[in-house]
């Protein structure tokens, strides 16, 4: 049986707006039963339905998954009638050791330790405590240690809709930041 | 549990992050790092660290003996003809590379939160009708490629194992009831009932059950929570009664 | 401050997005800082916007307070999400704990525990769950233990021919067993 768009589009209001958590798109598109492209195509065009300036949410992408909450320009109205969720109040040594989950992810203990060059035990125990960050799996190596990654949290949490939205550093980028440096050096060598 | 410092050592992260600070201070070029410096000038801070954590000393001492290696190769003298050999300092450059990189990019994710914590996500709000919803499920579905035949070997290896479990001539005695007390839900038990409590007195906790074996198991549930630190135990003399202090706050 | 009427619109629906439940008009013209009457006007014309088809939520009155839910048109599909069949599947311990029903039966959960000299409460209610076993009467025994035996369904799963391949329990068939139990009970009392 198909359904006109418009229903598939209050279908899926419907849906994020009762299970209030993420959903997988394929767990959608089984409901719905629509393919997963065209659902997609769909979706989009739904992100932009809530753009306009009488909607209060907005519909975000996180990963392969879906989820409505408020747009940011409510916070303030928001904050005087909803005890807004407590922040987590990271810490530089948690921001750092998140920060090389995010972009080394799966990575190890042992792995993020050496390119601190500090233990991070009790920083992955926060991140994980904090949901930020999870075990994904393990290596296949001498004491099979733990492989972390990032969480669905953490890409709400930081407004990142998936790992390649994430600020650019690759490897490649050291270079720019040799560039960088080396000017930055001669600028004040010079004055 | 007490929340530890974090690898504050002063305002560093870490040894690299007090090379950085140093490098940057100074103005060095981070590829011409001037090493018989700016190993002096660690040296000094980490001299002058008032830190008891000899993990955390540990960690800045390592890299102090990197540095005074560094040091060493700079002053070996160079051999003209060879080819180029590596700079003993790349390693090192490297790794400041890597870690100012992620340090950078730490500081744009924070940049990020303070943005998107600002979005309300809500708590699942399902109607009744649809959660008391029962799902339909077919036997037929659950039962699958399984045969009778497979049912039938099942059956028989449980009665097999249930025979050579069973002695047939106890089995007739009626069964008796073997409380089975195990370590960790002891520990547990008297862990919620003196949680926040001094001065236990050793017998009170064995108010329910004295029997040799629950004695025992009660004495050795006690030696584990002190071995983990859950309580402290103190005896005025051989024989005299064990007075225990929870040391978890309720 | 006089906000523009869409944005209030949005600031409405942020607001019931986030509380999930009745929020009284007087609580959202306190926090929008807008007269109840005003409100009351915006939040009308508001309710005949969600009617549109590519909505999936409504806003409901309710005595002086308002709320944001599913529309009811959308119950099925998102039930087809939420119940999502699980994957059911007959895990070793429900394989013997059907065999020895199915050989032994009728048969009370005591019974079947001795057998299998464990706990059989979870194994029990998942295969009554499935409508595999099913109480077929009650052993005249001390707290008259409910006696299981096969379902149809059960035999009608493993295919009507083997039918006679199983003890078929009748009503006299039940008697019986509960004659031969009876005596059982007996001899253990005796002993």
């Amino acid at each position: 049986m198909e359904e006109s768009v418009t229903r598939l589009e209050g279908a899926i209001e419907a849906i994020l707006f009762s299970m209030g958590e993420a959903v997988p798109i394929k767990e959608l598109s089984k409901a719905l039963e629509v393919d997963e492209p065209t659902l997609e195509k769909i979706i989009n065009n739904l992100i932009d339905k809530y753009d306009a300036e009488d909607r209060g949410i907005k519909l975000v992408k996180l990963e392969d998954s879906y989820q409505l909450c408020t747009k940011n320009e409510y916070y303030d109205v928001l904050s005087k009638l909803v005890n807004m969720p407590k922040k987590h109040v990271l810490t530089d040594t948690l921001m750092e050791t998140l920060s090389i989950v995010a972009y080394k992810q799966p990575i190890t203990r042992q792995e993020i330790e050496a390119i601190r060059g500090v233990s991070c035990v009790h920083a992955i125990n926060k991140l994980v405590e904090y949901n930020l960050i999870a075990e994904v799996g393990r290596l296949d190596a001498i004491g099979r240690p733990i492989l972390f990654g990032t969480t669905e949290d953490f890409l709400r949490s930081f407004g990142v809709q998936s790992m390649d939205e994430l600020p650019v550093i690759s490897p490649d980028k050291i270079e720019d930041f040799r560039q960088q440096a080396m000017e930055e050096v001669n600028i004040k060598v010079e004055t | 549990m007490i929340e530890k410092p974090e690898y504050k050592i002063n305002e560093f992260e870490g040894p690299l992050d007090l090379l950085l600070h140093l490098i940057e201070k100074n103005k060095f070029n981070i590829f011409d790092i001037p090493i018989a410096d700016i190993t002096e000038q660690y040296l000094d801070y980490v001299a002058r660290m008032q830190e008891e954590n000899l993990d955390i000393m540990s960690e800045f001492l390592v890299m102090a003996g990197t540095l005074l290696s560094i040091k060493a190769k700079m002053l070996l003298p160079k051999h003209e003809e060879e080819e180029e050999e590596e700079d003993p300092r790349s390693e090192l450059v490297r790794r400041l590379l890597e870690y100012k990189m992620y340090k950078y990019a730490s500081y744009e994710l924070k940049d990020m939160e303070l943005d998107a914590y600002k979005s309300y996500y809500k708590s699942p709000s399902i109607p009744d009708e649809v959660r008391n919803f029962k799902e339909v499920i077919d036997p037929a579905d659950i039962i699958g490629d399984t045969t009778l035949a497979q049912l039938n070997a099942i059956f028989n290896e449980v009665m097999k194992r249930t025979v050579d479990r069973v002695d047939p001539i106890r089995s007739k005695f009626g069964t008796i009831e073997k409380e089975e007390i195990n370590i960790e839900d002891k520990m547990d038990e008297i862990r919620c009932t003196i949680r926040g409590l001094k001065g236990i007195n050793f017998r009170t906790l064995l108010e329910t059950g004295r029997s040799k074996q629950s004695i025992i198991v009660t004495f050795l549930a006690i030696l584990e929570l002190m071995k983990v630190g859950h309580i402290a135990i103190k005896q005025d003399g051989l024989f005299g009664d064990i007075i225990i202090d929870s040391l978890e706050v309720d």
